[in-house]
């Protein structure tokens, strides 16, 4: 256990958290309402303005007919990969440093799903058919065509997007029954809504136990699952430097690297803004900046990888896209992506950077900048260089989705700020777990009654 | 006949490889490289037929073009010897069509015609069949288009005018092909004759280049064709099977 | 109506001393309520058995077949030929049967959980809410009055704070 | 009568086409909404667009008049196909043909009569009525005429043929003295010239590709647009594939790669104006070594005495074993066929170079023979004498004698001199001083820009007209062309205007006619004496409505003539100048290129969407104009492709982007004509420029033709960057095969034999 713990008891437990959830300051209302701002002038109101327009608002053309819709589509869906994910892996090695963080952790999962859902409505030439994806009974008379890799999408991401909303909650609902049996008014309500009415008594305990581990073992493969079959969107195409079949470990990889990184990021707000210092520490960063070293090594060596097989495999179209992406009109976009993603993680070496907090913030916005170019570029670098050499035309993103990029960041942090007020973000329980068991004989709590 | 037999009977079917049961026709073009000029009266008569949008300067200069067929140019060797090569590129209504299996919502599928059919009011636009494409002969609507009046009284009634948002493609003229389906059907004769209905493209080629025809029929002149040792299909490496032949253009050294 | 015996320790280790006494006392309804989960319970209360595994199981089965008859039986129905594949082609239903398995198991686990832990509540049952901070309590569900003294001495001879109010007190409010 | 039938017909389809797609919208909206997806290219069994309807008319889109029939739905046209039973096209046509829908459902049309209110050229104009135009037109006519003043009067018209001739001509009776010129940019004025000298044939003859196995081009781009395009390309697929064993081989002969240079077996280089200096070496060896055994053997040699391969070599700047090459195959793939025109009939030598064409021909015995140079007959209708088209030397005494005030009126129709006459020419300061011009023409162009009155004619699928093409295929032909839609607005047909006009001035009884149709009908009784169909068959109605309905007559046959003898003085004077060129090499360095773009030609198609929007073959650039660099030209000028550079003359300059072009002669220079245009509709003004207005006044000697490729200019870089708007990415296969060629082994496949007319070949 970090010394951080030793003079925190379980009241403080409770105190600190149901703060966190009931007294809110300007500070919190002014962040979110830029959030919201953001939202509405950076992604709502360009959707609208391209869903009058047609997609033709966006940069696309003839052959390039994808772009950042779809990459912002695997960025967020890559982002979402951490969060459950690792908070299962850690449950079933049952690691201790985890309990603290993986409430947020998930609910980064939870949120970045919805953002990447939306991206697909607005990926969309005609949005308002997007139903037509699912297979419900209806007159039309057509059913989806369950050959696609966009509907083997469609099946991954709502079962993941169930699967991890029901582990979240799962999780939290011991400690719904603590806010609820703490919080007076419409809060009371809601808590006592959530708790189902929970106890706490052995056998909920027991059967809670059973039934969140359960969880865990489906949700690691699914998540796997999800991000294989994403990058099957382009490994099952036959475009040149698309149709590898490295492409469904490369993406799961790339995936849980973005979304750990993305969880330093989150970790260092919380513990900032809701004064978490005493939860989140050290150790947290210390863990997490290894397992990013890891993870980037991991991802370099499978870049490599590409290059490689491409290049030994000598067929024309292949060397020529991979040519192009190292040294064509994206060049840059790649070396940039190279120094973020692959050089300066290796900082991740040192034990005073990783236990170092602003610093790692920086490291963790670094990568996940190198990991969304590193999905445009699939795109833009593929589709503009494909079989016919006639045919090839350039992609360069419009306004319109620059600043829906922009816009997604926005609805991404107006629903985790919505979140931190509803779930309480740092687990009560586990913490207390984690604690030592209160002496005998002490007396730490005023009577409520 | 038993349950069991039966539902033997209906897997091995559906299991069968391309479908359950054979196509009525084989629609074939096949395009003479030695023959076409490259004088793209064939585009004209395809947008003529089709209702393909006048898209403007703007959008082309985005790269935006919607001509169902091109006329691809490749440059060999250097001044002076040098030759310049047109080679029409359209859709190669693949058996094995790559863009068939990734549409999530079947709205590109082959119809009893062998043909690449696609149902322009099923597709939600996810553009994913063009990038499955090699022959970069999907069209995309990017925006609505609009006709001048009074230039919208040629629009081809047979012909719809598309959405934005809905991807499109050379149809090898399919409305064509059901007239000449009907008229054989009202002569009492079972299937259309050779030669007694062509695409817009293939008719007004004035070089003759292209042929167009049902290759199941062994006398059709593209089965013809198709014998000739000259031959080929375009990216055939990728086992797409395409329903576009082409025939090699025969090199300078050739008397 | 049930009349409750209810103590409250402040510390795992009394009451889970006091419910194994109970216990041998032969107090069958047995609740020990506490702020985290405790290891240790089921060598004192007797082990449990939970169904969720089989709900787990068979839901994932069944989601699993479910989710290739969907596939299969669309093509089936909406026999449309599609890159010259079959209309029944093996691998990518694969990929359908696989989440379908996944989004099965998880539902039946949840239901499992639901039924196997009595939630959500549908009748009020005895709690302390202190039980969801700091307090380790064990609630004995006694038939009459007499039993319920019984229990009370029991837990106050562990070295329990005894609720008086708790006796026959509404559950969660 | 057939027509008002036929039209009330019209009416009435359209109306109940109107009807029945509003009770089918009716029917619709009230009907339970149910989604159904069926593709719409199967749509439900019940619902039909309706029934179409066919007519053959011809399409003049281009002088080479071939046959078309239009697919017209409840009145309104809907494609323009070729005709099968044509002999010129043969059911083929090529892309600016069928944008001929776009001419008739312009949104720029006139849509009547026009007066211009305020001053020339700015000043608005206002709608009228025909009564009133005519009536003051043909009033200033008889004004001129009662003081015996008509020959100020000037008609100015694009190249007409058949009675639409006759009749200007019968008017122009009406007006003694009185000017008709028919003005085309593209008129071939030095091959008419060439031939008229060579072989006393004033008319194009027939060039038959399609039985030739060795054609040699000189800047003819007969697959692009050189007299009859669609017909080359039938003749060239069939000489290429489908003929048993033999495959046809093409040599193009130019600076600057055109679509028949493309493709061409082989395209050779020539320095610009010495294509006749290389055709008479070939000539001279053909008689010097390939032993040509004509009786005029001596004479020939004496002519060509001088071209040896090695002095032609210098000059042209093709390799001497080339020339000799060319020679032996010339001589040895019989039948071969020299053809010349386009730029090589465009330099101040045009007439001796294409002279020494001809000489080609008849040295290799291709005279009269199939697959070589046959003659067409007569027209079989039409004017009585040939009316002489405008050469530039006439252009010019137009407009000077408009400067001295010498012509009153000008009544312009269809062409636009403004457009394409160079700069040089100050055609539109001496249209100022014209007191009254009328225009005829169905378009704003920036012709009728600057005219008085605007009597808008219908387009040619509304009207009544006929044709005889020419270049003919060789037998006599002719073809009807017939309204096909009801007119969309208050326009008038050509004929009709005229003999409007001819009534005005009190001539009724010189013209008898009703209207166009009638006339026409009369015209075409004579051409049904030629063969009578017995009155019990149906007589004269029965032939009209048959050639209505096949769109087309003639004879079917062609008659091999056998070589003239040609004149000795013509011998003798068979020989080449050397080109001039206007600017000196070293102050314009590059030698100007202008060729007809293939879309726009010389800019008439500009204001047709579709033309604009149809790549070009070479350059795959859309809508705006370039001008093309050799690359090692753009190399050394450190010029990329969308810099922009100043094209001057010494008469003017234009800006335009780059294209480096790998096809190109390094000290040449190509720009497209037919963009440029200041007026002529929302789709062709401002866009691109106009290369016409660099041209320098330099004249063919013989026919006073322009020499339109002897300008030279030079390039001045501006700075600026434009990126070209172009289909084309990369240019090059990377070795990807998708264009293959194949050797000589496999030129003997089964080709393609398609529907067309059987044209029997008979010795006379």
């Amino acid at each position: 256990m970090p010394d951080s713990h030793d003079e925190i008891r379980y009241a403080d437990v409770n105190d600190d958290v149901i703060r966190s959830l009931v007294e809110t300051g300007p500070k919190y209302y002014i962040t979110l309402a830029v959030a919201v701002g953001v939202t509405l002038l950076c992604y709502a109101f360009p959707w609208f303005y391209q869903l009058y327009y047609g997609i033709g608002a966006a940069g696309m053309n003839h052959p390039a007919v994808w772009g950042t819709y779809l990459a912002n589509f695997i960025f967020w869906i890559g982002l979402s990969h951490s969060g459950t994910l690792l908070s299962c892996v850690l449950h079933l090695t049952n690691s201790a440093w985890r309990k603290a963080m993986y409430r947020s952790a998930e609910a980064m999962t939870l949120f970045s799903l919805m953002v990447a859902g939306s991206m697909v409505a607005v990926h969309l030439g005609r949005p308002w058919f997007a139903h037509w994806v699912f297979p419900y009974p209806n007159q039309a008379g057509l059913w989806p065509n369950f050959r696609s890799p966009l509907l083997f999408d469609v099946m991954a991401v709502t079962t993941y997007l169930t699967g991890s909303s029901i582990f979240i909650y799962m999780g939290s609902i011991p400690d719904f029954a603590a806010a609820r049996d703490r919080t007076t008014g419409w809060r009371h309500y809601m808590y006592r809504l959530f708790s189902l009415g929970w106890r706490g008594t052995d056998t909920e305990w027991h059967r809670l136990g059973r039934a969140y581990t359960f969880l865990a073992v489906l949700i690691i493969p699914l998540a796997v699952s999800v991000h294989s079959i994403v990058s099957w969107d382009f490994a099952l195409s036959i475009v040149p430097a698309m149709h590898l079949t490295i492409f469904a470990p490369y993406f799961v990889v790339g995936a849980i690297y973005s979304g750990t990184a993305g969880i330093v990021t989150v970790m260092f707000l919380l513990r900032k803004y809701m004064r978490f210092e005493k939860y989140i520490t050290k150790l947290h960063f210390d863990n997490l900046g290894k397992l990013l070293l890891v993870l980037s090594l991991l991802w370099t060596y499978i870049n490599v990888l590409e290059l490689f097989t491409g290049w030994y495999g000598g067929e024309s179209t292949e060397l020529e896209a991979l040519k192009y992406k190292l040294f064509g009109y994206y060049a840059p976009l790649y070396w940039e992506m190279i120094l973020f993603c692959a050089v300066a993680p290796l900082l991740c070496i040192s034990r005073r950077f990783r236990t170092s907090f602003v610093p790692m913030l920086f490291l963790s916005i670094a990568i996940n900048i190198g990991m969304y170019t590193e999905r445009f570029l699939i795109i833009a670098t593929s589709l503009s260089r494909k079989y016919l050499p006639d045919a090839w035309n350039l992609y360069v993103p419009s306004l319109v989705e620059l600043s829906i990029l922009v816009g997604t960041v926005g609805l991404f942090c107006t629903l985790f700020l919505i979140f931190v007020k509803i779930f309480p973000s740092v687990s009560i329980y586990e913490v207390k777990e984690t604690l030592p068991a209160p002496e005998e004989g002490s007396t730490q709590w005023q009577s409520t009654r | 006949m038993s349950f069991l037999d039966d539902f033997r009977a209906r897997w091995r079917a559906y299991r069968h490889p391309g479908h359950y049961e054979r196509f009525d026709y084989a629609w074939t073009m096949t395009i003479d490289l030695d023959r076409c000029t490259g004088c793209e009266a064939c585009v004209t008569a395809c947008q003529a037929e089709n209702n393909i949008p006048i898209v403007g300067e703007e959008a082309l200069a985005k790269g935006r073009e919607m001509q169902w067929i091109r006329i691809e140019r490749y440059w060999e060797g250097e001044y002076p010897d040098v030759k310049l090569r047109f080679i029409p590129m359209l859709c190669q209504h693949c058996d094995a069509a790559p863009c068939e299996t990734v549409c999530p919502v079947t709205a590109t599928y082959h119809n009893q015609d062998g043909l690449n059919a696609q149902i322009y009011n099923r597709c939600i636009g996810t553009r994913s069949c063009s990038v499955y494409c090699p022959y970069e002969v999907r069209y995309f609507n990017y925006n609505v288009h609009h006709w001048d009046k009074p230039l919208d009284e040629q629009l081809n009634p047979d012909v719809t005018v598309r959405e934005k948002g809905v991807m499109e493609k050379c149809t090898f003229c399919i409305q064509r092909i059901r007239q000449a389906k009907d008229h054989a059907k009202d002569d009492g004769r079972r299937r259309v004759r050779d030669g007694e209905m062509q695409p817009a493209c293939v008719q007004s080629c004035p070089a003759e280049a292209l042929v167009f025809g049902d290759r199941q029929d062994p006398q059709s002149r593209v089965a013809k064709m198709m014998a000739d040792p000259r031959a080929y299909r375009v990216l055939e490496e990728l086992n797409t099977s395409p329903s576009v032949v082409y025939l090699k253009k025969v090199g300078a050294d050739a008397g | 109506m049930a009349i409750d015996a209810i103590g409250l320790f402040r510390g795992p280790e009394a009451a889970l001393e006091a419910a194994g006494r109970l216990r041998a006392e032969g107090f069958a309804a047995l609740e020990l309520i506490s702020p985290i989960p405790l290891e240790g319970v089921e060598h004192r209360l007797g082990t449990k058995q939970s169904v969720i595994k089989r709900f787990t199981f068979f839901g994932a089965l069944f989601g699993g077949l479910l989710g290739f008859a969907l596939a299969a039986g669309t093509a089936v129905l909406y026999p449309h030929p599609v890159g010259g594949r079959p209309i029944i082609p093996i691998p990518p239903y694969l990929v359908i049967a696989y989440e379908m398995t996944i989004l099965g198991g998880i539902l039946a686990t949840v239901v499992g959980f639901l039924i196997s832990a009595r939630l959500p509540v549908i009748r009020e049952r005895a709690y302390v809410s202190e039980a969801s901070v700091d307090r380790f309590v064990v609630t004995v569900a006694c038939a009459e009055a007499g039993e319920a003294q019984r229990a009370t001495a029991i837990l106050r001879a562990a070295g329990a704070e005894i609720v008086e109010a708790a006796l026959g007190r509404a559950g969660p409010a | 009568m057939g027509t008002i039938d036929r039209r009330d017909f019209l009416k009435l389809v359209g109306a109940g086409g109107v009807g029945a797609a509003a009770g089918f919208v009716l029917a619709e909206a009230i009907k339970h909404p149910v989604e159904h997806l069926i593709p719409y290219p199967v749509p439900p069994e019940e619902f039909s667009p309706g029934v179409a309807a066919w007519y053959n008319t011809v399409c003049s889109m281009c002088p080479a008049g071939c046959g078309i029939s239009v697919r017209t739905l409840e009145g309104r046209a809907k494609k323009i196909e070729g005709n099968p039973s044509h002999p010129v096209n043969q059911g083929r046509l090529c892309a600016l043909g069928q944008a001929g829908l776009q001419v008739l459902y312009n949104p720029d049309r006139l849509t009547g009569p026009l007066m211009r209110t305020g001053a020339r050229g700015a000043g608005p104009f206002v709608q009228t009525t025909w009564d009133d135009g005519i009536a003051e037109l043909a009033g200033r006519l008889n004004e001129l005429r009662a003081d015996g003043r008509s020959d100020r009067v000037s008609f100015l018209t694009a190249g007409v043929r058949g009675h639409l001739a006759a009749l200007l001509e019968l008017l122009m009776a009406e007006l003694p003295g009185a000017r008709l010129l028919q003005y085309d940019f593209d008129h071939p004025h030095t091959l008419l010239a060439a031939n008229e000298r060579f072989f006393g044939a004033g008319s194009l003859p027939y060039y038959d590709l399609e039985n030739a196995r060795y054609v040699l081009s000189f800047g003819a781009d007969y697959l692009g647009g050189w007299l009859s395009p669609v017909h080359h390309a039938l003749g060239f697929g069939r000489s290429r594939q489908g003929r048993s064993g033999a495959r046809g081989r093409f040599v193009q002969v130019e600076p600057r790669m055109s679509l028949s240079g493309a493709a061409a077996d082989e395209w050779i280089p020539a320095r610009p104006g010495t294509e006749g200096f290389l055709a008479l070496g070939i000539a001279r060896q053909l008689v010097a070594e390939g032993g040509y055994e004509g009786a005029d053997r001596d004479a020939w040699a004496a002519a060509l005495d001088g071209h040896t391969a090695d002095a032609v070599a210098a000059q042209t700047g093709v390799p001497a074993a080339t020339i000799r090459r060319l020679a032996g195959d010339f001589a040895g793939t019989r039948p071969s066929l020299a053809l010349g025109g386009g730029a090589t009939g465009g330099h101040t030598n045009g007439v001796d170079a294409l002279v020494a064409v001809n000489a080609l021909n008849y040295l290799a015995g291709n005279v009269g023979r199939p697959g070589g140079v046959l003659f067409n007959p007569p027209p079989a209708f039409g004017p009585r004498a040939r009316a002489a088209h405008a050469s530039y030397r006439d252009m010019l005494a137009l407009a000077e004698d408009a400067r001295r005030g010498r012509i009153e009126i000008l009544v312009v129709s269809d062409t636009n001199p403004v457009f394409t006459l160079p700069a040089a020419a100050g055609f539109a300061e001496a249209l100022a001083a014209i007191p009254y011009i009328v225009s005829l023409s169905s378009f704003m162009d920036e012709t009728t820009g600057l005219a008085d009155r605007v009597l808008p004619s219908h387009t040619y699928l509304e009207s009544w007209g006929d044709d005889s093409p020419e270049p003919g295929v060789g037998f006599t032909v002719g073809a009807i062309a017939q309204p096909v839609v009801a007119p969309l607005y208050d326009t008038r047909s050509k004929g009709d205007i005229l003999l409007g006009i001819a009534r005005a001035l009190g001539a009724g009884e010189d013209f008898p006619w009703a209207n166009m149709e009638d006339y026409l009908k009369a015209g075409w009784r004579e051409v049904y004496g030629r063969a009578p169909i017995p009155a019990e068959a149906g007589g004269f109605e029965a032939f009209w409505i048959s050639v209505l309905r096949a769109g087309v007559w003639g004879e079917n046959g062609r008659r091999e003539s056998g070589s003239p003898a040609v004149e000795a003085r013509v011998i003798d004077a068979v020989g080449v100048a050397p080109p001039e060129f206007a600017g000196s090499s070293d102050e314009f360095p590059f030698v100007l290129h202008p060729y007809l773009s293939h879309a726009l030609r010389d800019g008439r198609g500009a204001n047709l969407p579709w033309m604009q929007e149809l790549p070009d073959p070479m350059t795959s650039v859309w809508y705006g104009s370039w001008v093309e660099l050799n690359p090692a030209t753009a190399e050394r000028l450190g010029l990329r492709e969308g810099d922009v550079v100043d094209v001057e003359s010494a008469h003017g300059k234009i800006g335009v982007p780059v294209y480096v072009f790998p096809a190109i002669m390094p000290d040449v220079v190509a720009m497209p004509i037919g963009q440029g245009h200041a007026g002529y509709g929302r789709y062709a003004s401002r866009r691109g420029a106009n290369p016409i207005q660099l041209l320098a006044p330099l004249t063919e000697p013989v026919t006073g033709g322009l020499a339109s490729s002897a300008t030279r200019v030079r390039l001045v870089p501006t700075g600026r960057r434009v990126s070209l708007v172009k289909q084309g990415g990369e240019s090059r296969q990377l070795g990807r095969g998708i264009v293959r060629t194949t050797g000589a082994a496999a030129v003997t496949g089964p080709g393609a034999r398609l529907a067309s007319i059987p044209i029997k070949v008979e010795s006379t």
